[in-house]
This record gives C-alpha cells, structure tokens and sequence, in this order.
C-alpha cells in the first residue's frame, strides 16, 4: 500500500516535473540553433546542430574572467551575509523584546523599498568615497540581501532549543563561541537555503553591477548584456552564454542540497 | 540576550550598518527629492505635496495599483499552495526526490529578462499550437490583451517563483522534530490531519515568511512584466513598479516617481507588516 | 482485545554496526501486561518502536491477531504510546495534547471534554490545561504524555519509562492508576521500566533483556526466583545478587577469601549430578538473604563468614551494609535493628537454601 | 590628423554610450586610436539590454564617475544633461556635419552634440517575393499604387510562400509612435525635432492618412499584430521570407544578415513610404549623438574632441565609420565611399541626392506624452479597443497638456 | 570550594500565576553535597536554573562566597549542570559533547582526550563516542550529559535527576562514582533526584520542598526520624507514611474505623502539655512500623488493630500489604516469611514509639 502511494507521488512530481523542465529544453536545444534555425521553429530540436555559439558566447564574454568575477562577488558576499545576518537573527530571536521586535520589523520593511527608489542616491554617496567597485558592491549586497536571510534564519531558530545555548553557557562559552559552536552547525539547513537563494540572486544581477563595476571587474550578466542590442538581440550567443552561467549555479544547488536534511535538532533535549 | 548586553549590539551591528548605510539613508533622500523638482541630477526648488498631488490624479499609477492588486492576490494564494504543495511532494521519500528539488527550483537560476523571452514563445507559439490543436480558442491570441496579459504574467511567475517558495518551506519542513510526527501518527492521524494540526502549525514561520515575500515581490515585480509584456498593450499591463520606472526614466520625472516610491512603500509596507504581526502571534517557541 | 506476536524480531540501525534487537521472538496473550526491562541501551525502546510502526523490522514478523503488521502504518495499527522523550506538540495546550488523539478519531467534543478533565485530575494538571509545553516542569510533561495514552482506548499500549520523572509518591499513586486502566479496558500493554517495583507489581510477565536479546521472560516471581543465568539473577531485585567465585569440594564451596560454607544437601545432590564437584562454580546470594541477626547465625551455622563492614546505608526498615569478604565486595540487607558501624567486623550467614549456582562459563543456572 | 598639444601629458577619456551593438567595434576603434597616439587612454562602456541608459548616466554623473564623452538622444536628454554638455561648435567634426543633422543638438547658437551616423526608414522589402509577383517596388509611390500592389500580393500569399503581406509589431508601439507618426508629424514641424520639442501645439492634420497606411498594414500584416515583437517581425518572419516588406529602418540590416546572410545581401531593399506631397523622399534622422562632458578637465575635454574629430573626419577615422560601424556617415567628405550593405547604401544615396525629410519624433522620445499617450492610444486604436476620432484627439490633446505642464 | 548563600529568593515565570518558588532561603556549606526533594512541579529545577544564572531572579540574593550573583552571566559562574532534558548538542559526536566545556576553557587537548574517555568508560559509552545523540538510547543520552558535567572541575555542581532514566544496577554505580567525584573534588553539589534512595544515601543535607515553599532542611536521618510536618512524613520514605485520623482520648488513640491504641507515656504528656487531650490529631504510622509477626503483636499488645489485606505484594526480602482498617487504606511492610494473601484478616501491631502525631490544622509535627 505504501509503496503504491510512493509511486503516485513519483509519477505526479516527474510529470509536474516536465512541466517544470519544459522551458529549459527550449533553452537549451536552441542554443545548438544557428540563428536562423531559433526563429525558424523555437520548439523543434536543433537541425542542423552546432556547437559555435558556445565557442563565440565563451569568447565573448571573455568568460574566464567574467566567471572569476562572478565567482568572487558571489561567494565573498554570500559569506558576508550568512555571518551577519544569522548573527543578527539570533540576537534578536533569542531577545524577547519590543527593542527586537521592532528592529526585526525595521528589517523586514526595508525588502519592500523599490530598489530603483533608492538606486541613484546610494550610487551618488558610495561614489563620494570611492566604493563604486567590488568591495563597496559585496556591502551593498549585505545591506540589501541580510533582512530576508535574517528573517528567514529568525524563523528557524526558534526551532533551536534554547536549551542548546543554556548548556554552552553553563560550560563557559561565551556569546559568540555559543553562536559560532553551537547555534550555526545547527542552522545548517537553513544556511544552505539562504546561500541558495543570495547566490541565484547575486549571480543573475545585473542592475545594481552594472551602475557599480568598473569594466574590469565586469560579472557574466554584465556582460551577457552585450548580445542584447536595442535591435539584435544575439539569443544564440546569450542562450549559450546562459547554459555556461547556469551551470555552475546548478553544480553548487545539486552539492548544497544534500545538507538540507531532516531532523538537525534530533536527540538534543527530552 | 539581553538587549541592554554589548554582545546584542555587536551582533546587530554589521546588518544595521549596512541596511543604513545602504537602504534607508538613499531612501530618506529619495524622501526629501519627493518634495523637490529633481531630475536624477539636481533640483532647483522645494514644491511642496506638489507631487503627492499629481499623483493621486495620475490614472496610470492608480491603474497600475489595482492591476498589482490583482496581481498580487491571485499570485500569493498559488504560489504559496503550489509551492508548500512542490515541497511537500518532494520531501516524500521515493526515488528522484532530489532531483525534482532541483528541477523545481531550477527557473529561479536564470534570471527574469531571460525568462521573459522564452515564455513570450511558449504564449505565442506553443499555446497557439497547442490551441489549434485542441480547437480550444482561449489557448490563442495570448498577450495580446489585458486579460491574456495578466495570466501570463501569472503563470510565469508562479512557474519562477513557486521553486523559491519552496525551497523555503522545505528548510522548514525539515526542521520540524521527527518525534512529534510520530506521535500523531500514532495519535492515529492521516497524513492531511498531520499536514493540517501539527505540520502546517509548526511551519507557521516559513507561512509568515513565505506570504511576506510572495506579497512583497508580488507588488515589486518589475523583471519578468518588463519581459513579458512590457506593460502592453496600451499599458494595461503596468504594474506600480513598472510605472514608477517608466516615470523616472520614460518621462524623466525623478521627483515624482520618488513619491510614488513612498506612496508604494507606505501601501505595501502597511500590508505586509500587518501580516507578518498577524502571522507571527500564531507562531510558538519550541 | 488482541493476541501479538512477535516472531523472531531483528533490528539493525543503519548508522549501528551491530543489531539493536535480536531475535526477539514473544507470544503476547490477550489482555496481558507485559513489562520489558533491561540495562539502558539493550534494545527496550527500539522494540516499542517497532511494535508501533515507527522503526522497520530488519527481519522477522510482527503479528496482531494473526495477521503481519510489518507494513500497516502506525496510525492504523491503533495504539497508543507514551514515548520516552515526551514527543509533546509544542504548539498545543496541555489539553489539546491530549485530546488531539481523540479529536482525530472525531470524538464527541463533549466526551473528549469529559476524558482529558479525568485523566487531568488522575495526572494533577488540571491546573495546567491552558499551558504549552515549554512552560512545563519536567515532571509534568512526562505526565502529559502519558496522559495523552490513558485517555484513549487503544488496542494496545505501549509505555516507555512513563514514570521516571515523577516523585515516589506520585509514582506509586500513577502505577495504581494504569493497572486499574488495564483492568477496566482489558488491553494488551507493555511497559518498559527501570523501576523493580513497577515491574515486580505490575507486570503478568516480565522480559527481561540484554544487549538486544531476550534473556528470560516469565512472571515476576519466576525470575526472582528462578533466575535463568547470572545476567537475570544480578539484574532482578535492588541492590543486585552479589556472586561469589568457588570451588565446590566435599559439598562445600570453598574460595580463597574466606568462604567455606555447605551446601545444602538437595543442592549438593543436583549440582553433583551436572559435573560440578571440584568445579569452579559461581555462587549468588541475594542481599536480603545475607543475615547478620544472631538468630540467623544459629539457624546456618554452616554458611557463616567472616565480613567487614565497609559503607553502611540506612534505608528505614532496613539497613544496607556494603561489605567485604576477603577483597571481594557484596552487599547485605539486614533489618535496621541491627545496626552496624562501617569498620565493624562481624559474622554473617548465607541463606543458603535461596542461594543459586551458576556455570562459570556460559553463565547459564545451575540450580 | 592627430591630437596636439596634448602629447606630452597622459590622459585617460572615458566613453558611456547607449548603443549596445557597437561596443565591440567602438571598442576596436578606441584602441587602434590608443596605437597612434599613446599619450591616450579610452575606456568604452555600452549600456543596453533590459535596462534605460539615462539613469545610468544619471547614476554615473551623480556617483562622481561620470564619462567624457557620453552619447544624447535628442533634446530631451539635451535639456536633462545641459550642466554636463560642452559647446562642441568648434570641433571639425560639427563642421563637416551634414545640413540638418545638428539642428536637434543646437540651442542659443552652441552644439553640444554630434551626430552618432543617419539613418533612414520606410518599407524594407524582399526583393524575390516582389519578382515573383512581377511589382517593381519602385513603381510604388502613392497610396493607391501601393494599396493595389499589397493585394495582389495577399491574393497570391501561397503562390509566394509567405504568410502576411506585412509584419506588423503591434507589440513595438514605438514602430507607429515614432516612425509612422513622423511621416505624417515632420513637415508640420519641417521636420526637426528642436521645433517640435519646444512646440505648444500639434496639429497632426495628416492623421487621416496615416490611419489608412495603419489599416493597410494592419489587415495585411501576419496574425495577430498584437502579438508580434520586432524579434518576430525581422528574425521570425521577414528575414525567413514569410513577409513581403516591412516597415524598418537600415538598423535591421545586421539582424536580417546574422538569420541569412546570402538573404540579406542579395534580396533585401528598401523603398519610402508613400507620404503625399512628400513622394519618394526617406525620413532620414539621426537618433543618437555625441557629447563631451564640460566639467571635466580641459585636457580630457579636448582629448575627447579630438577623439570624435579623428574618428569622424580622419581617413582611418571614415573607413572605420563606414566599414566597421556600418555608419551611414551624418558628415561630408564621404562622397564616392561605398556602404557596407544593401540598407544604409538606400539611405546614402537618399541622402546623397537630397530626397529626404527630416526626423521630428526625436522630439517627442524621451518626454511623457511618447510612453503614456501616444503608444497606448495607438495600441487601443489597432486592437480595437478606441475609435481613430479618440486616439487623434487624445493624442493632441495629450501634447497640449504636457507642454503646458512642462512650462 | 564555596560557600553559597540562597536569601529569600522568589521565582514568577511570566507565563504562570503564582509564584513557582518562595522565600527559598538557604544557607550551604562549603563542599556540602544537598540533595533537592520534592513532588513534581514544585520548583526545583527553577531553583537549580536560579543558581545556574539561566532564570532571573525575581526576587531575593544569591551569593557564592560572599557576593551577590544574581547578575553574573551562567558562563562566569563556573558551574557545571546536567539538564533535567539533557540538553545534548545534535550535532556533535558524544566525544565533543563531553569535550565541549573543556575545549572552551582551552584544556590540553591530550588531558581533554584522557578525561573524556575516562568518563565514557565510568559511564559505559566507551563504544559509543562517536556516535551522534540522535542515535543513542534515552539511558545512554542520559549518560552523556551526566558526562558533560563529570569531566568538568567546576566551583558548583549541578544536577537535576541526572540518573532518572538508567536500570537500577547502573544507577547504584553511577551514585558510587558521584559520590567520589564529590569526595575527590570536593566541590560543593546540588542534586536533584526523586529516587528517595539516592536522597538518602548521597546527601549531606536534603531540602525538601513543596509546592515552590521549603518544608525542611535537614540529614536525611533528621527528615525520616523528625519530620516537622505531615507533608515531609508523607514525602520521605516509600512507601508512604500512613495517616489516620484520631482522637486523643483517655491516653488513647481511637477513632471510628477501629483504632484504639494506648499512646506511649512520654508521647502522651507532650501532647496533654501541647494541649490536644480530647482534640482531634493526625497520627502517622510508617509502613514499616506496622508489624504482622507474632513477636510484634506480643511485644506491642496495646497498639493491635484489626486489618483486611487487599493486595500483597512480594519485594524480595519485604512484602507489601495494602491493608484497609475500616474504611481506611494503609500498608504494612512486612518481612517476606510473614506471607499473607489478599483477604485474610488478621492483627497488626503499630509500633507507637516511632509514630509521629500531626495537628489536625496546620498539619504541623506535634511530637
Ligand atoms: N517557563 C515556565 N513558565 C511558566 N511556568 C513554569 C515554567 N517553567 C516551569 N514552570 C512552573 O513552575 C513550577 C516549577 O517548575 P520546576 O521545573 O522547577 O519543577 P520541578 O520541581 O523541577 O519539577 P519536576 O520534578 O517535574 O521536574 C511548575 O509548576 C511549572 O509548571
Ligand atoms: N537511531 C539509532 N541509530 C543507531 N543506533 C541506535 C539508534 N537508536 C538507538 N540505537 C542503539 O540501539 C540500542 C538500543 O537502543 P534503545 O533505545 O532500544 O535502548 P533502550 O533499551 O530503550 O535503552 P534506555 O533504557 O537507555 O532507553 C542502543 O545501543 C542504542 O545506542
Ligand atoms: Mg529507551
Ligand atoms: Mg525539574
């Protein structure tokens, strides 16, 4: 009986899964299209196949060192986040009062501030001292990514016993050690998600880069831009280029996957 | 802690550092030129309300808003059902969960302009091939109307956004105590009576999380409308974050589209912040 | 009103190298009150588990009236349980948990009112009901978990160490509770306890195991009494048999430390019979059956030794002392009257007749 | 020709310019400029995709890294960047201009920008379909004519293998705001975009005439309009041959030729559109200009002219316009230099024999009224959705408003 | 090495209504072992948490050495603790669990290493150190976070019924080795327990509380043999002492259910000279205080009563007999050989010097 239902479930989530996957078969079969194969039938395979645009997209995008770009904004201020926001969500989780409540709220409202709103302004003042490069962009990121990742870790970390704090404290450690020991192994599953989440958005940026970065610290999007004019829009390159981009960003979500696991809080207190 | 502790502040510090210096001094400028006839650039005078005025008179922004309204109801209800629904079916434990995982998440890998380009094919194309198939006319002529605009938009977004909603849940769904699953199953509940009494209550944060950004995003969404539809045809498919960029940048009203900006704020903010205080009372430490 | 059995039951954790469970092969009769013990870790709570669903059964079958149950889901094999950890809802009032199970079976509201205020009067919560909980004395939330048991009626029921959290008063007042229980629904349950009390008084019969296997199942008197091996016999009663290596010769055991003592002339006869003379054998004698009193010391003239009191415990009517003989530690229980000071040595006698004998290798009973 | 005066000094010039698809060639050019005068640095950045180019020069200027030489679109972003344009009247380049081009860019007798190339619209045709029918394309040159040629056309669709007359981007309102509407705005305004900026007042009193150019295409454009972007109407369905002509400009040239190269050379031209009193004349209009940042030092100033002079008016500089860029030169001293591709060679020789007019809709990109009033109300007008009265109506009245507003 | 001072101090969870502790005022010694009993729910653990510096105090001081405390952080305090909950870290292996507060303190790796295994082996988890808590028995977490606060060498210890959930023969061991750790290391330590035998034999001093309150504070032989209230009667011992209520009339005890006892001369004048001839007063008769054998009943011929045995219940050396006298229940710990089946009517003797008498009132010890 229960293996019927498994096997129910399974046959639901492949086909919602094709569903899901339809769209990505487009894709990538017409990055294999020459030009004119892509507007001649967007839904067909690619006839004849060719494997040019990928040579001409990686050139293009002078992606050796676009990816390295890519790759140091990503995982420097995705880790700035994680530190800092879980940190900041288990000060004010672990603080029953207004003060935290209200700093939590303060939090959460800024996510709703349209970011064109603010964009010029924060350009003009980090242009005034100079940040307008990758470190002053890894910043920007902290101060616009942390309110949703400390929301998200708040949320989780009542979850967490307060018990686990108690124990470390009553063994000597102290705020940070208990929170660097203990507490963080714990959010585990949800660092994972919240690295998740910042690196798709980081990675796909453009906007904010492109008003931020000087040319030679340009990201893949930055660049990708290129093939699209106001007329020629170079889908084949930038389908190819996005097959390139993505997959890094799908190697590491398949890797991090697996640490988003069940029962992390398993056997600790009775 | 003790919010009178050093260590309180100290680890605060960073994020509210950063989220000032960031987002609410840029925005408490943006504030002032709201009050001013700025260009981007500079401004010569002080107007007053003038541009709340011109605002509340401006047909294409109150358009814009209860389009978005629209917008944003029907996308919160799908997106957090099918995405507590994607979560649910793929931490079952059958073969290819995982891979699911990442095949539902996956859209969100690639970003929204993109998205936009293929699904305007899979509208104008697949559909109408699919419609003349079928001989079903309501499959045909999408977007080429507010009403096909307006689902499309939808679709695409529950279709980028629901992997996102999801893997949220399923962060929380894996934090719940297996030990008190167990109990209601021996409590003799089904699995919808442990969906409905015990899994859902205690996932209540990943709810009040989860409706605040589908709602959030919903009002701010600006990506895939660009797209999409542009705001076509004849703009009836302008949503409020659309607008206010098209009155920045199109109509190089700087100054008006910071007070749109406010407004926006003021509306959305009031929303969201009432439900995630509504949402939060139902949530329980453990 | 069920019969269960458990046929040749094998577990094995994947994260174990070894099997938790092995072999555990029992016939359960109807209505019976079956209690497990066994030293912590040696199998008790992962056989519940099974029994519930909750653990997949390595190998082997677990029947109730006849029919395998290895696949049926927990919610359908209607039990009720109280876990060792508590498992409480978090999120639900103390009279929420308990009523959640009945509320799921759609219970009349009012009879589930009725039952839950019953068993809250019975547990002493009916102060709390309105309370999560994490605002719960330790105490008070193993008995919310066991409240949420007794107020429903199951096919069987499964208690891990319900009790352990509680004071000796309430205690004893909660063991008079669930054997009422059992006798007014006539269910099967299993109990599983560190406390010789509650398995001595509550038990039909008793399974006592180590490191995953059964080691003997019978009545409480039977094990007492007729302990199968040195395991069971130093398990069963508090403070445990003490045993005492010797030689049996010229139907006496005798050892270096000091012991010289006769043995019984039926037992001499049996053990005789079994190849045991000149053999290295293993003496048990209980604490309570090493007296002290001068009327025991003329009644077994022939099983007296010579010990000194090390520790001596005063435990109301009785007192412990803990002893040595030679360099050999055991412990005599002996009534507070007479009272010894630690330092004191003394003459002690072994009654005899209650003695048991062990093979020294296979550790199985002689007699 | 090279920079003087400045050859013992280094100087670095930066570029920001909104026109993506050259960036690479700016790019080449920038550092074959660097080979020959070493003294120079330039940097080229290209806006475009998915995102405005004015606010990022905003964001540019107000951050303190603003660019040397940034690029204008009429005199919207003329009046918006006043503080940051330097008089360029006296650059070669703004010499050698060609009539016309610079009166967008020219305010109280100063130029402060220079023009990027020309280009020029009208309906680009397939030559074989046109064959096969047996029309001289060129023979169209009224209504009428025209009219009778695109239903002949549309009655012999499956003889000539295409599926519409016309591919009509419904969904690119900018394709019937500026450049239908210029065809029947320009000479009202004499076709200058300066004069139509500044104007209280549009007339539009040919609008009855650009209704039936609208219909005409509209009936006979492939299904549904509404549904087709410019990537449908070039790449899908002209450049595959399922139309017979479209309305474009010679920008299309490069998309047509990266779908079909052999297509784009040999089968494609491009005919005027049909306008009375203006027959056989091409709107021939320049989109984009260039500026020099005036507050930044005299030296990179003048680096920067004497950038834009060598590339517009030194030998290698022309080649480079030409067959690089596939620029249609705004300058003289071109004469005799053959265009790199069928398209821009049209607009040249247009230009060349003076039968063109000019663009007046730069005038109107830029402001409010071109996204919030005309592209919706022609949109409402081709679905359907309003009467052509009211869209003419709303229109003018529209202008009126935000002129006056705008005071 | 401290001495600890506990001045009135009051505990309100917001939560609650009431106060869960009162006025706890306590004054210990240097290296004393206390040893905390008391119903479930009565505030012990809140006490413990008050000293540990995890709950505030309400009201009241808590001094080590002299200073005040109450504002001190948990981790400056250097106590060790072992959780009612056990409070595992889930993600650590049983090794790191136990190194934990040593790795903190930045102990020598290699001592860390010596002083775990030691403890692991003390405790029987040697085979289980890399194991995550998430896959140990309850006994064996049990142990682990007993191990936690062993391998420390902190000012204070503190342990909340560190051994509630292991088998009667580990719990004997694991008393022995507490027991020396607090010998060896001196440290002072509070123990929280509701094993009446553990109280008895581990503590110097026992505090017995009720309902958040103090009831006494005294060596366990002060608690059994001078109980200053019927509520610490009824507490220690166990089973319970037996209550009846009676009047004192002519140098009797009687009431209506068939007592009528001649109350021994020196207990008579105390309470004739406290006033409470002919008053109503409680009389409280330890189970075993209540004799069957012969000898008893000839050795105490006035203080004879007349019972029905309900239950017998067989404990090795004693038996339990639930009895009832008239309407009122009672039990009688009697020695084994003095076996009686359920039903049989027979005389019991009281032995009335041990017997404690209550004012009806106040529920104060009268004598
Ligand atoms: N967080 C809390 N909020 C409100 N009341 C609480 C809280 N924690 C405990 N209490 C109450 O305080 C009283 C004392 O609790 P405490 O945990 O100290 O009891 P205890 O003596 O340790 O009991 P046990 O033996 O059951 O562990 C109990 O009545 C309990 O219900
Ligand atoms: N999830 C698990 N993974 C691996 N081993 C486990 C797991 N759970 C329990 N064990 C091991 O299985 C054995 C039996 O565990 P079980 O919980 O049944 O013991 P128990 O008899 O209930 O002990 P206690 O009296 O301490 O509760 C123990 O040695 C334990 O370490
Ligand atoms: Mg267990
Ligand atoms: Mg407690």
């Amino acid at each position: 009986m229960k293996k019927r239902s498994t096997t129910v479930i399974a046959i639901v989530g492949a086909l919602i899964g094709l569903l899901w996957l339809f769209p990505f078969y487009m894709i990538a079969t017409n990055s294999f299209k020459t030009p004119k194969g892509i507007f001649a039938s967007v839904l067909s395979l690619p006839h004849p196949a060719t494997g040019d645009n990928y040579v001409n997209s990686f050139k293009a995008l002078s992606f050796v060192g676009s990816l390295t770009n890519s790759l140091i904004i990503t995982i420097c201020s995705v880790l700035l986040i994680i530190i800092c926001s879980s940190m900041a969500a288990y000060a004010l989780q672990r603080n029953h009062s207004k003060l935290s409540g209200g700093l939590l709220l303060l939090f959460i409202s800024s996510m709703l501030i349209p970011f064109q709103s603010v964009m010029i302004p924060l350009t003009a003042n980090f242009g005034g001292v100079h940040m307008l490069n990758m470190w002053g962009l890894m910043f920007m990121y902290l101060g616009f990514d942390c309110s949703l990742s400390i929301f998200l870790y708040q949320g989780t970390l009542s979850s967490i016993p307060l018990a686990m704090d108690e124990a470390a404290e009553m063994e000597g450690a102290n705020r940070w050690q208990i929170y660097f020991k203990v507490i963080l192994p714990m959010l585990n599953p949800m660092t994972v998600t919240v690295a998740i989440l910042n690196i798709i958005a980081i990675w796909n940026d453009y906007l904010l880069p492109s008003l931020v970065l000087p040319q030679i610290q340009y990201t893949i999007p930055l660049q990708m831009f290129n093939f699209f004019g106001e007329f020629t829009k170079q889908w084949h390159l930038a389908l190819a280029g996005i097959t390139l981009s993505v997959i890094p960003v799908i190697l590491f979500y398949l890797f991090a996957q697996k640490w988003i696991i069940k029962g992390v809080t398993d056997g600790a207190v009775k | 802690m003790k919010n009178r502790s050093l260590s309180f502040w100290l680890f605060l510090t960073p994020t509210l550092v950063a989220l000032a210096l960031v987002v609410f001094i840029p925005m408490l400028e943006g504030l002032f030129y709201s009050f001013t006839d700025w260009d981007g650039l500079s401004f010569t005078k002080m107007v007053g309300f003038k541009n709340y005025i011109t605002l509340l008179q401006d047909k294409a922004f109150v358009n814009a808003f209860w389009f978005t309204v629209a917008f944003v109801i029907v996308t919160v209800i799908l997106l957090n059902v099918i995405g507590l629904g994607l979560a649910l079916l793929v931490t079952q434990k059958f073969k290819g969960s995982n891979f699911l995982r990442a095949i539902f998440f996956m859209p969100n890998m690639i970003g929204g302009l993109i998205l936009g380009f293929i699904w305007q094919f899979i509208f104008t194309q697949g559909f109408d091939a699919l419609g003349s198939a079928l001989h079903l006319s309501w499959l045909q002529n999408w977007l080429t109307n507010e009403t096909t605009g307006f689902w499309g938009l939808v679709i695409v977004t529950v279709w980028q956004m629901s992997g996102y909603i999801m893997i949220i849940y399923i962060a929380y769904l894996q934090n719940i105590p297996n030990e008190v699953i167990e109990a209601a199953e021996i409590d003799g509940a089904s699995p919808w009576q442990r969906f409905t009494k015990i899994t859902f209550p205690m996932i209540a944060p990943a709810f009040t999380v989860c409706m605040f950004l589908t709602l959030s995003n919903g009002f701010k969404i600006y990506d895939q409308n660009l797209s999409l539809t542009n705001g076509g045809p004849y703009n009836s498919t302008q949503m409020l974050a659309m607008d206010i960029v098209n009155t920045a940048y199109n109509a190089s009203n700087f100054s008006l589209a910071e007070a749109k900006a406010m407004v926006f704020f003021l509306i959305v903010a009031a929303i969201s912040l009432v439900q995630v205080l509504y949402n939060r009372r139902r949530e329980v430490d453990l | 009103m069920v019969e269960i059995n458990l046929d040749h039951i094998y577990k094995k954790y994947p994260e174990a190298k070894d099997y938790s469970v092995s072999d555990f092969d029992l016939q359960i009769k109807d209505g019976e009150f079956i209690v497990f013990v066994g030293p912590s870790g040696c199998g008790k709570s992962t056989t519940l588990r099974m029994i519930a669903g909750l653990e997949e059964i390595t190998k082997g079958d677990f029947k109730m009236e006849g029919n395998v149950m290895n696949k049926v889901s927990p919610k359908d094999r209607d039990i009720a349980m109280v876990f060792q950890n508590y498992a409480l809802y978090p999120h639900m009032s103390v009279f929420d948990n308990m009523a959640f199970g009945l509320n799921i079976r759609k219970n009349d509201k009012a009879d589930t009112k009725k039952r839950v205020e019953d068993a809250a009067k019975i547990l002493g919560l009916s102060e709390l009901l309105d309370r999560k909980p994490a605002a719960l004395s330790g105490g008070q939330r193993q008995r919310v978990a066991l409240g949420r048991a007794i107020v429903r009626d199951a096919k069987l029921f499964l208690l891990d160490e319900p009790l352990s959290n509680l004071d000796a008063k309430l205690r004893v007042q909660m063991r008079t509770e669930i054997a009422q229980l059992h006798q007014r629904l006539g269910r099967n349950f299993i109990y599983v306890t560190h406390d010789q009390v509650e398995a001595m008084t509550m038990a039909d019969r008793i399974v006592i195991m180590n490191a995953g296997r059964i080691q003997q199942v019978g009545t409480p008197a039977q094990l007492y009494n007729e302990p199968v091996n040195k395991f069971v016999a130093g398990f069963i009663g508090s403070p445990a048999t003490n045993f005492f290596d010797v030689k049996l010769e010229n139907g006496h055991v005798v050892n270096d430390e000091g012991i010289d003592i006769a043995v019984p002339e039926g037992q001499l006869k049996t053990l005789k019979e079994k190849g045991y003379d000149g053999k290295e054998i293993t003496l048990g004698v209980r604490p309570e059956d090493v007296h002290a009193e001068e009327i025991a010391l003329q009644t077994f003239p022939n099983a007296k030794v010579n010990a000194t009191v090390v520790v001596s415990e005063l435990m109301g009517a009785n007192t412990m002392l803990y002893s040595k003989l030679g360099n050999i530690d055991f412990i005599a229980e002996v009534n507070s009257r007479d009272y010894h000071e630690p330092g004191d040595k003394l003459e002690m006698a072994f009654e005899m007749t209650k003695a048991h004998y062990f093979d020294k290798e296979t550790e199985e009973t002689i007699i | 020709a090279c920079g003087n005066g400045s050859s013992n000094k280094d100087v670095k010039i930066t570029i920001l310019q909104g026109k993506v698809e050259s960036n690479k060639q700016f790019k080449q050019i920038a550092s074959e400029y660097e080979k020959a005068h070493p003294n120079v640095k330039i940097e080229v950045t290209s806006i475009g995709g998915g995102t405005q180019y004015d606010p990022v020069l905003k964001t540019r200027i107000s951050s303190g890294n603003a660019p040397t030489i940034f690029s204008l679109d009429g005199p919207a972003s003329l009046k918006q960047f006043k503080s940051h344009e330097a008089d360029l009247s006296d650059t070669k380049a703004a010499k050698a201009a060609q009539p016309g081009t610079l009166d967008a860019v020219k305010s109280e007798g100063k130029t402060y920008g220079l023009p990027f190339n020309v280009e020029g619209y009208g309906f680009v045709y397939n030559k074989s379909v046109f064959k096969k029918a047996g029309i001289d394309p060129k023979s169209l040159t009224s209504y009428d004519k025209l009219d009778a040629a695109v239903k002949k056309l549309d009655s012999e669709k499956d003889k000539l293998g295409i599926k519409g007359v016309f591919a009509l981007p419904g969904k690119e309102a900018w394709v019937m705001s500026d450049h239908l509407l210029n065809l029947y705005l320009s000479k009202e305004f004499d076709g200058n975009a300066q004069k139509l900026y500044k104007s209280q007042k549009m007339e539009f009193a040919k609008n009855a005439e650009m209704k039936q150019m609208l219909d005409l295409q509209s009936k006979y454009s492939i299904k549904p309009v509404m549904q087709m972007d410019y990537a449908a109407q070039v790449n899908q369905n002209f450049s595959q041959g399922k139309a017979a002509m479209i309305q474009q400009g010679d920008w299309i040239y490069p998309t047509v030729d990266q779908i079909d190269s052999k297509f784009a050379q040999k089968d494609i031209g491009m005919i005027p559109i049909p306008v009375k009193e203006q027959e056989g004349k091409l709107p021939v209009g320049t989109s984009i200009y260039w500026a020099v940042n005036k507050q930044k030092s005299n030296t990179e100033q003048k680096a920067a002219k004497d950038f834009l002079d060598w590339m517009y008016t030194s030998k290698e500089g022309k080649k480079n316009v030409v067959n690089k860029l596939h620029f249609v030169p705004a300058y003289k001293g071109y004469e005799g230099m053959k265009m790199s591709d069928p398209l821009t060679q049209v607009v040249f020789d247009y230009t060349n024999d003076h039968k063109t007019f000019g663009w007046a809709f730069p005038g109107y990109t830029g402001t409010p009224w071109d996204t919030t009033v005309a592209q919706p109300n022609l949109q409402k007008y081709l679905s359907g959705k309003q009467g052509w009265d009211k869209t003419v109506s709303n229109m003018t009245d529209g202008w009126a408003s935000q002129q006056k507003s705008a005071q």
